[in-house]
C-alpha cells in the first residue's frame, strides 16, 4: 500500500492539471474543501470544470478567481444568503470571462455520478420531466422506458478526473472516514477517477480499518491525502467545528462588486500562504466559537470475531 | 387575539405557520430551506407530532433540530436525524412516492404553478442568473403535493415563467401525465399577501385566502394576470399565540422570520 | 413514532402472508435470518416467492418445507458443503413441487432492487451479455444505449413485498444497526414495501439516533422487529457469534435424501416452538464456542455540535 | 526438490500455487471463494504483496484474513478489511474495469472458456441443477482477465457447455465485443491435471502446462474435444517448499487442500 501523504501544494499541482473537471463541495454544505479550493486559486488553475450537487460559495470564489469555463451543477450561490455574485457576474455579463453551465438537480447529478459509479452508461429517471433543465441539457435524453413505455430521462454517467473531498480523518494510504451529512461523497469517490482527501486528522490505517462500514472508498482510487486542521471552513465538519456563518455573510457583503470581491481574494486568498495562516488570520477567538461544545459520541460497534 | 393580529407578528411568521398547515399529522415531508425548517418544527409541536422531515443531503428526521438551522447540512440537524444517508438513496425514496408533501421557495411562479429558479430572462444571456435547482425540481417532480412560498410581487408571478426549473402543472390540464411525471404538483401558493390553490380540471392558480390586512383586489394586482378567486375565498386564519411563541422559541433572533 | 416491537409468531403470521415475495439473506453468508425462516416453515406459508442474492440452505430449507412456488436468485445451495439437495429435487424433479426459477448474478439482483430502491424502471448493466442467464430471464432483456448505441442488458426493478433482515440491534420504533459484511441488505429495504427486522439486542432509540449514518433504512419502512438473540444461527453475526460451519455440514449430511430431511425438519424446526428452544436444544457448550474470542471495536465517532 | 513434488502435495495445493502465479504484484483481483482464497493469502506472501482483494459481498481487503475462511462471508475476512460496502458498490468498481484479474470455479468450462455453474442438460428439466452463477458470471464478463479453477474430467469439459452461465469467448474470434461485452475473458483453466490457455486468435483453449506426474497424452484423453497443445507446453513447475509451508499454514487442515 503505497504512501500517499502530501503537502496540498504538491496534491493540487499533480492532480488538479489546467482543464481538469473537479468535483467538489459533495456533501452539499458541509465539508466543503475551502483549503484546497483556495490553494487552486493560489496556483492560477485555468478551464477548470466545477461538478456538484450545490456550492455554498466555494464555486463562487472559484468562478471569480477566473479559474473555471464550465459548471455542471445543480444549484450556486450562498445558501444562508442567497445569491453568488461572481456567478451572476459570469454568466450575466461573461465577467472574468465568459462559462457554460450545465444544470442539474441534486437528484439528476447523484444519479450521474452513481452512473459513472457503477460503470453503467446512464440511469433513467422520472425526475425533471417537463422541465427546462431537462429541454437544455446537453446530454440528458428523454426516452420512453423499452420495458412499459412509460416516459423517462436518461441522466448519463458523469466521471469527474478527480473528487477533492475533505473527511473527518484519512490515513496516509488513502482510506478515510467520512460522517455526518453525506451527500454525494461516495457516487462521486466512486465515479472519479482520482480521490484527492484533505483531512482534520490523520491517524493510523488500523484506526481507520477498525470500521470498514465507515471507508468512504477504497484505497486504491485515493491520489492524494493532505492534512489539512481547519480545511472546510468557514462549512462544518460534524464532530470538528460548526458552520462560520458569519463568514458567509461576509463574504456576501464583500463580493456584491468586482473591486470588493478582488479585495476580499487578496486578503483572504492570495496574500495567506496556506490553511495555518488563514486559521492564524481567523484569530483563535473566532475559531474557538465554532468548536464542538456538545460531544455525541456514537454507540459501540464490535467487528469482533 | 385576532383582530389585533397583524400587529403581533411579522409576514413570515404567518407564512410559516401557513406552511406548518399544509403538514397533516404522520405525512412525509420534504422540508428543504429555510422557512420550512420552521414550519416543520412547528408542525411537529403543534399538530403534527408525527410528521417525518425528508431532507435532500440524505437526513431523515422525526424530531425537529434542537438549534435554529441555517442550512440543513448544519450540524444539529444531522446529530439525531434518524437516518443519514447518501443524497441518492434519499431521492430515490422521494421518486417512489415516499414523500406526501414537499416544500419549495421561487424567484417566480406562474399561473400553472411553473416555478423558476434559474434564469430571468433569456437563457443565453441572462438579465438575472438564480442560483438554480438544488433539489427544487425533484421535490416538484416527484412529491405527493407540493407547497410553493415566495414574496408576492407583480413580477415573480408572471403568467409564464421564463425558465421552468421546477414543473408545476405545465400549461395546465393532464400536462404532468402528459410529460410522465408521476404524481403531484403544486397544492398551495403561501407568500407575502395569500395563500393560493390550483382549480381541480384545469390546475390554474386561484385565492383561497388573503392575509389579514390585504385583500383580494391587492394579491390580484400583484399578480401577472386576471387572477381567479376561488368561491369561498376568505381572510386567512391570523398566528395564535401558541404558534407565534414556538416559532420565535425556533428563530429567537429573527433570522429568518423579521 | 409507531411501536414495531412484536413477537415472531406475530411478525410472520401478519406480514408474510402466503404467496407473498420474501427477501431474505441479503447479506450473503453473514445475517441470515434462520429464525424467521423456521417460523415461516412452521406457519406452513405456501407459494412465496424467495428473493435473495445467494442463500446459504436457508432457502433450500424452504424449498424443502414446500413453502416456495418461486425462487430469484443469484445462487442457492450450501456455500461451505456445495450443493442444495432441496434445490436439486424441487428443479430436477418437481420435489416436493415443481418451482419456477429466475436466475440472476449478485450484480444483477443488486442492480435490480437497487433500481426499485432509486424508484427507476431499470438499469443498464454490461456484465451477462451472451450468457444463457440473459438469454432466459423473463424480465431483463438487451437493448442498445440510446446514447452510443453499445449493447447493455435492462434489468428491471424488482421490489419485494417483504425484506427479512438480521440486525445486530434495532429500537422499537424500527431503526436498525447493521454492520459488518453487508451485501444488498440496503438496496433490499428500500425497494421493499416493508421490512422485518429481526435483532440480536432491542435498544433504546438513542442509541439507534447516536450513528445515523450506521442505520439501514428509515423506520417509516419497517413493519415489525423482533427481538431473537441467535436468530441468524447457523449464519454469522459480525461482533456476536461466529459461522457453526458443522450445522452446514451436518445439515448437508441429512438433506441427501429427502427422508433424511424430513427427520431434520422435524428434529430442528418443527418440533422447536421457538429459537430459544432451538439454542437450548443446541447446547451452551457448542453455542459458547462460536462466542466471540477477540472484540475488535471501532473507533470512537464523535457527532458533536 | 522437484523430482520428488509429485509426493509432497496434494493436486488442490498444486491449483492454489497456478492459481497465485495467476496474481501479479500490485494487481486488482476479484478473489472468490475456496482454493483463490488460498491463492491470494499465497501471492500476498509471496510475489504479489502489494495485490488487493475484492469480495462480491462488499469487501477490499489489502491483506490476507488472519484464519482460514469458509466462506467470504466470515467476521475474520471482514474484520480489518480497507472497505465493507454495498454488494452493488462493489459490483460498480468491477463494471468499471476495476479488477484486473478475476476467478471462478465451474462444474463445466468449453472449448471458448464458456462456464456452466446452473443446468446440466435441459434447462426445463436438468440432469443436475447446480447452485448458479453467484457473482460468477459478472466476475467472468466484467474482470481484465480469468482464471478458471475445476477438476479435470472428460464430463466437465464437453465441446459445448449446456448451460452458459459465465461468459468465456462464446464461439471464439471477437465474439465478446460482438455481444457487448466491455473486455476480459479467460486466460487460464487450472485443473487438477493441467495449466491451460487460450490462443490470441480464436481464443480456442489450448494446452500449456501438464501437471508433475500427468503428461499432455492424459490430459487430452480427459477433454471433451481435440484439445490444442501450445507449441511450448511443458511440465508445471511444482510448489516451492515455501508455497506449500504458507499454504499449510493456511489450511492446517487442509479443508480446501485435501
Amino acid at each position: 500500500m503505497s504512501e500517499k501523504l502530501m503537502t496540498m501544494t504538491e496534491a493540487i499541482e499533480r492532480f488538479v492539471p489546467d482543464g481538469s473537471s473537479v468535483a467538489m463541495g459533495l456533501a452539499l454544505e458541509p465539508l466543503i474543501p475551502f483549503a484546497a479550493g483556495h490553494e487552486i486559486i493560489r496556483q492560477g488553475k485555468r478551464n477548470l470544470t466545477l461538478i456538484g450537487p450545490i456550492s455554498d460559495i466555494l464555486f463562487d470564489q472559484l468562478l471569480g478567481a477566473g479559474c473555471v469555463t464550465k459548471i455542471t451543477a445543480a444549484w450556486v450561490g450562498n445558501v444562508s444568503e442567497g445569491l453568488g455574485y461572481n456567478y451572476r457576474r459570469a454568466t450575466e455579463r461573461g465577467e472574468p470571462h465568459p462559462i457554460t453551465v450545465e444544470d442539474h438537480s441534486n437528484y439528476s447529478i447523484a444519479m450521474a455520478l452513481l452512473a459513472g459509479a457503477l460503470g453503467v452508461p446512464y440511469i433513467p429517471i422520472r425526475s425533471l420531466l417537463g422541465s427546462d433543465i431537462a429541454r437544455d441539457h446537453p446530454t440528458m435524453r428523454p426516452h420512453n422506458s423499452p420495458l412499459d413505455g412509460t416516459p423517462t430521462l436518461l441522466v448519463p454517467a458523469l466521471r469527474p478526473d478527480v473528487a477533492v473531498i475533505h473527511a473527518q480523518r484519512a490515513d496516509t494510504a488513502g482510506r478515510a472516514h467520512v460522517w455526518g451529512g453525506l451527500g454525494i461523497c461516495e457516487e462521486a469517490a466512486l465515479a472519479a477517477r482520482g480521490v484527492i482527501y484533505t483531512a482534520e486528522e490523520i491517524v493510523p490505517p488500523e484506526v481507520i480499518l477498525s470500521d470498514p462500514n465507515r471507508v468512504l472508498a477504497p484505497g486504491e482510487k485515493t491520489l492524494a491525502v493532505v492534512h489539512v486542521p481547519g480545511g472546510a471552513h468557514p462549512s462544518p465538519v460534524q464532530g470538528y467545528y460548526n458552520r462560520d456563518h458569519a463568514s458567509f455573510a461576509e463574504y456576501h457583503e464583500r463580493s456584491r462588486t468586482p473591486e470588493g470581491f478582488a479585495a476580499w481574494l487578496k486578503e483572504q486568498v492570495l496574500d495567506v500562504p496556506d490553511r495555518a495562516a488563514y486559521l492564524e488570520r481567523l484569530g483563535v477567538e473566532r475559531w474557538q466559537a465554532l468548536a464542538i461544545h456538545t460531544h455525541l459520541l456514537a454507540a459501540p460497534v464490535d467487528y469482533g470475531v | 387575539m385576532s383582530q389585533h393580529a397583524p400587529f403581533d407578528y411579522t409576514p413570515q411568521e404567518l407564512m410559516v405557520v401557513c406552511a406548518a398547515r399544509e403538514i397533516k399529522d404522520g405525512e412525509v415531508v420534504f422540508v428543504g430551506m429555510r422557512l420550512p425548517l420552521l414550519a416543520f418544527a412547528l408542525a411537529k409541536r403543534t399538530h403534527a407530532p408525527n410528521a417525518i422531515g425528508l431532507f435532500e443531503n440524505g437526513l431523515v428526521r422525526d424530531t425537529p433540530s434542537s438549534e435554529l438551522l441555517l442550512t440543513m447540512g448544519d450540524a444539529p440537524n444531522i446529530a439525531g436525524a434518524e437516518w443519514a444517508t447518501r443524497t441518492g438513496a434519499l431521492m430515490g425514496l422521494l421518486a417512489q412516492g415516499f414523500a406526501n408533501l414537499g416544500f419549495v421557495g421561487g424567484a417566480e411562479v406562474d399561473r400553472f404553478g411553473n416555478l423558476n429558479t434559474s434564469y430571468i430572462g433569456d437563457r443565453a444571456h441572462p438579465k438575472v442568473k438564480l442560483p438554480g435547482s438544488g433539489g427544487g425540481a425533484d421535490i416538484a417532480s416527484l412529491s405527493g403535493r407540493l407547497a410553493i412560498i415566495l414574496a408576492h410581487e407583480k413580477k415573480r408571478f408572471p403568467e409564464h415563467v421564463s425558465y421552468i426549473t421546477s414543473p408545476g402543472y405545465g400549461d395546465g390540464g393532464d400536462w404532468r401525465a402528459r410529460v410522465g411525471l408521476p404524481r403531484g404538483g403544486p397544492a398551495a401558493v403561501i407568500t407575502t399577501l395569500a395563500v393560493l390553490g390550483f382549480t381541480a380540471d384545469t390546475h390554474e392558480m386561484e385565492l383561497r385566502s388573503w392575509h389579514p390586512g390585504s385583500s383580494a383586489e391587492e394579491v390580484r394586482a400583484n399578480t401577472g394576470w386576471d387572477l381567479r378567486v376561488a368561491p369561498d375565498v376568505h381572510e386567512t386564519t391570523p398566528p395564535t399565540a401558541d404558534e407565534l411563541r414556538i416559532i420565535r422559541e425556533c428563530d429567537p433572533q429573527g433570522f429568518w422570520t423579521r
